[in-house]
């Protein structure tokens, strides 16, 4: 991962003195520790803002949604499978895009993080494989393998999908992962167990909706939890309405999710909203075999009729 | 839908999908008839009913 | 300078005490995070906190509030008559909270309690709210309370100032109702000589640990439309997510929404908080709405906080420096930086760059 | 308070004029209002609308309001009958400033069906207690068509008036009994509003195309934008400048406003 961030730059600068792009989207260097800040870049002497490293766990094909201009944008693996879900769905032109690589090792949680550590985080370093964390009368140097974003934990996609551009070789992909082990856990519960863990989950929730706008797959104009006529939900604490916005959201990225993590990264209340999806995800490749974004060649499954599609929940 | 659903602690056999055409409705009674007397045999699922928030 | 000593023993018993009379609400440790709970009989007050992560100001404005319940039914006398909630009159303490969230309260009286109209729902619980605050040994590096108005040994807004002191407290109070609770605490062992002196040189460290800073002298200077037209909107608010994270961890931010829910034939109007930062915050019935992009709605947050709030009641900022948008946005856009940049913003030097470029 | 009458005004069916009649006779008393104001009215399931006083209060007895079937609360309104009972919270807001107004020329420039709070100082300033403390009075009103007019035997009514001087317009008929004028209400503005001076005051309310128009009309008559005083509305909720959500700069409209004067809203963002 080392020296990303200088072929970022390079490669922002070039695309824009060449007029490829009208900007180019990374991330740049954020104001607390461990937090970095989504950026774009419009000409070749702000390239030097940009910056990568194992804080960049938001989603940025968020942020190309709709739009009408020529972008550069820099993607690791899940945002590369974002990007193809984009292009399936016509939020943007392939032809758009600049899409600069970025094969990842994973993103660290910044949560897991702190928790490791007493006392307030107040600088971080970090090599290829380990991060050093320093606050007042402490510092302590992390393997990262220990510390990654459970979604990042299991991700056997890292090297971007599709790329105009590369900032480094592929990295291996991790085998032997097992992707959905939360879900089993859960799977094994009795009904009222199930029900209690998830009442559990969102015990905490606000409802302030950071999830599904970090989401790059949430971009209705208007969102099911905001309509009034019908209202679908009530806006209030009560738990049940709470539920049924984190279900409704889910089926609404079924088929569609890359299990990018991006929604827990966002949450402030640290909830484990992937739970949610992952479960989906786990069935559209358990009955279809299919995971999103992989390739722009394919319909995804809840987009095509089959007469082999499976039906045993048909009676 | 059902797997998720199923999934977060709705008990299985609460929800049921059929292909039933506008022409069949006796297999549209038959279902409906079926599947009320299974849901009522599970006893009402009152965790997933929103309840009129109390007053003090 | 009147000082009151509490042991660690004191501390328990006094807590179970106020909890005869009072509903008793401190931080306690919740999964990995601290939140203000109301404390239960076997409940203490965790002090190891450096903040809670969700502000107190829902002890006084709950993110849900029943206001008011009616009945659709024909048959009864006050159909489609709102009567009000009545409220929990119980007696409130609020133990260990922190100086910026206390100054929090006072700076929201000023739009729940108007010479005009008078939110009771708020101004009845705030007044029967008694604040022991918790002075912060350690504050953290997202911390500007310094400079919005208060300190970590802060004491507006506060009836009590607790100063922890090794296993010991000590406990200033600050006005009648900070004594009488002192008192029905049993709190009342004077603290011996050198107490005063030992408080003022922890808190002289305490500011020392401060290490940010907003200033926002010239932004009250400024024409509303000066800052509102200034050309670092839309980048500040490029990586804006419109999430309500902001609003709804902030100690100040008040805005709240109406909504009616019937279950049969009976129902209540509640108010939820609302935020800024949602495009139906603003959306009229017409489908007409004055702020459509996002960089609008990032910039009435910050304007109102920075601007609009100065000038409506010449009382400083909308923003005690607590720092939880700062830490807790998703996208790290900080209010720090922009509370800066508005006040070195100087629309005569933008207007020159303009016409020379 | 108790809806007494149901007046469909425009041959959509789209506006419907509400009479409401105080079920206890203490809350008209408490209800004491002016041209200007608005209210609250609330519908127990639905929710609340912040709507403008249609009535005057030279008018006893009742409060009529002029409802436009937009959302949740108004299409369900237009599906009430007469008889039904429902909540009104209010008087909310400044109403037209009446003390500066007083011994002034008063035009009154309205558009469509934002014409409610106009009718409501109409009649205030017609009545007969009332004529005496102003002086010219002009009213340029306009709709797309004469069945979109609101207050049609009003507007009859007060054409016929010698007190006062009443353009009514509308944007295009083929009626070839209309006896009115044709023609956007700018236009009818620059034609026959009265010469601006310190005493001549212009009140405008209507949709945003038409102020958009009449204010560079009013521009080039030399009104002072100190005498122009305009009406807004905004998403409101609480109405009493308590939740946040109304407001243009430091301003509420529901507090502070709805009634400014374009003077005043110069140095105010365009957030409305």
């Amino acid at each position: 991962m080392t020296g990303y961030t200088e072929k970022i730059r390079e490669i922002a600068a070039r695309l824009l003195t060449e007029g490829k792009v009208d900007r180019v989207i990374g991330f740049r260097k954020g104001t607390v520790p461990m937090m970095n800040q989504p950026h774009y870049v419009t000409s070749p002497a702000m390239a030097v803002e940009l910056i990568w490293d194992s804080h960049c766990g938001l989603n940025l094909a968020n942020y190309v949604t709709d739009s009408k201009e020529r972008i550069g944008i820099v993607a690791k693996g899940c945002d590369s499978r974002n990007l193809v879900t984009h292009i399936i769905e016509n939020k943007i032109k392939r032809d758009q895009l600049v899409i600069i690589g970025v094969p990842c090792t994973g993103m660290v949680d910044r949560n897991k993080v702190c928790a490791r550590v007493e006392g307030e985080i107040t600088s971080v370093e970090e090599t290829d494989d380990a991060i050093t964390v320093s606050g007042n009368g402490f510092s302590k140097t992390i393997a990262k393998t220990d510390v990654l974003r459970e979604n990042c934990a299991v991700c056997t996609h890292r090297n971007p999908v599709i790329h105009d551009e590369m900032v480094g070789e592929p990295v291996a992909e991790q085998t032997g992962v097992d992707a959905y082990a939360s879900v089993k856990k859960v799977e094994a519960l009795s009904p009222e167990e199930k029900w209690n863990y998830f009442e559990d989950l969102i015990s905490t929730c606000i409802r302030c909706y950071a999830c599904r706008n970090a989401c790059p797959l949430c971009y209705c104009p208007t969102c099911f939890v905001d309509e009034s006529r019908p209202q679908w939900v009530g806006k209030s604490q009560d738990p049940i309405d709470v539920r049924t916005f984190h279900l409704l959201r889910a089926y609404h990225c079924a088929g569609r999710c890359t299990d990018c993590g991006a929604c827990e990264t966002a949450c402030p209340m640290g909830i484990k909203v992937r739970e949610f999806t992952k479960k989906l995800n786990k069935d559209c490749f358990e009955l279809y075999g299919w995971e999103a974004g992989l390739t722009l060649d394919k319909r995804p499954p809840l987009d095509v009729y089959k007469t082999d599609d499976p039906d045993d929940f048909i009676r | 839908m059902k797997n998720l659903l199923e999934h977060t602690g709705i008990a299985p056999g609460r929800l049921h999908f059929s292909w039933i055409s506008s022409a069949e409705s006796t297999k549209f009674v038959d279902v409906v008839k079926k599947i009320t007397e299974e849901v009522k045999a599970l006893e009402p699922a009152l965790n997933y009913a929103k309840t009129e928030p109390k007053v003090n | 300078m009147k000082l009151i000593k509490i042991d660690k023993k004191s501390l328990k018993e006094g807590i179970d005490k106020l909890k005869r009379t009072h509903s008793v609400f401190g931080p306690v440790r919740e999964k990995d995070e601290f939140e203000f709970k109301a404390l239960g009989d076997a409940d203490m007050p965790d002090f190891s906190f450096s903040n809670t992560r969700m502000s107190p100001k829902a002890i006084v404005y709950p993110q849900t509030q029943l206001m008011f319940t009616y009945s659709l039914n024909d048959a009864d006398d006050d159909c489609r008559i709102l009567k009000e909630v009545p409220m929990d009159e119980r007696p409130r303490a609020v133990i260990g909270i922190r100086p910026c969230d206390a100054l929090a309260f006072p700076l929201v009286r000023r739009n729940f309690d108007t010479p005009e109209y008078q939110d009771t729902f708020w101004v009845r619980t705030y007044e029967a709210t008694t604040f022991v605050g918790l002075a912060c040994n350690e504050p953290c590096a997202t911390c500007f309370c310094t400079s919005a108005g208060t300190g970590p040994f802060g004491k507006e807004g506060l009836d009590v100032l607790l100063v922890e002191d090794g296993d010991d407290f000590f406990a200033e109070p600050l006005t009648p109702k900070g004594e009488s609770l002192l008192e029905t605490a049993g709190w009342t062992t004077e603290a011996g000589g050198g107490a005063e002196e030992k408080i003022t040189s922890m808190a002289a460290a305490a500011n020392e640990h401060i290490t940010s800073a907003v200033s926002f002298d010239n932004i009250k200077k400024r024409e509303i439309l000066e800052l509102y037209d200034a050309p670092f909107w839309e980048e500040e608010a490029i990586s804006c997510i419109n999430c309500g994270t902001c609003t709804y961890v902030c100690p100040t931010c008040w805005c709240f929404d109406i909504q009616d829910e019937t279950f049969g034939k009976s129902g209540v109007r509640m108010r939820n908080w609302d935020s800024c930062m949602s495009p139906l915050f603003t959306l009229h019935a017409s489908g007409h709405n004055p702020r459509t992009k996002k960089h609008e709605r990032v910039r009435q947050r910050f304007m109102h906080k920075l601007k609009y709030y100065v000038d409506k009641y010449d009382n400083g900022i909308q923003c005690v420096g607590c720092g939880r948008c700062v830490r807790l946005c998703p996208v790290n856009i900080d209010i720090r930086s922009i509370c800066n940049k508005m006040n070195n913003f100087d629309p005569e030097a933008c207007k020159c760059e303009v016409a020379s470029s | 308070m108790r809806i007494d009458q149901i007046i469909t005004e425009t041959e959509d069916k789209s506006l419907k004029t509400f009479k409401f009649v105080f079920i206890r006779p203490e809350d008209e008393e408490k209800f004491a209002y002016r041209a200007g104001q608005f209210a609250e009215l609330s519908v127990p399931g639905l929710g609340e609308i912040p709507i403008g006083i249609a009535s005057s209060p030279t008018e006893k007895g009742f409060v009529k309001f002029t409802i436009f079937k937009t959302g949740k609360v108004t299409s369900h309104l237009h599906a009430m009958r007469e008889g039904e009972i429902m909540g009104i919270r209010g008087p909310l807001g400044h109403p037209y400033p009446w003390e500066t107004l007083a011994g002034k020329n008063i035009v009154i420039i309205g558009g469509g069906f934002a014409f409610t709070t106009l009718r409501s100082s109409i009649i205030f300033m017609t009545d007969p207690a009332n004529r005496s403390k102003f002086k010219d009075i002009h009213v340029i009103y306009g709709a797309r068509s004469p069945g979109m007019l609101l207050y049609k035997e009003e507007l009859k009514s007060w054409a016929e008036r010698d007190d006062m001087n009443m353009h009514i317009t509308v944007d295009g008929t083929d009626d070839p009994d209309w006896k009115y004028h044709k023609g956007f209400v700018p236009a009818i503005t620059e034609k026959f509003a009265p010469p601006a001076d310190a005493d001549t005051y212009a009140i405008i309310c209507g949709p945003p195309i038409m102020i958009k128009f009449t204010q560079p009309v009013l521009d080039n008559l030399g009104y002072s934008h100190d005498n122009i005083i305009m009406s807004l509305e905004n998403r409101m909720k609480c109405g009493i400048g308590i939740c946040g959500r109304c407001n243009i700069g430091k301003d509420l409209v529901c507090k502070d406003g709805p009634v400014f004067t374009l003077s005043q809203l110069n140095a105010m963002p365009k957030e409305y």
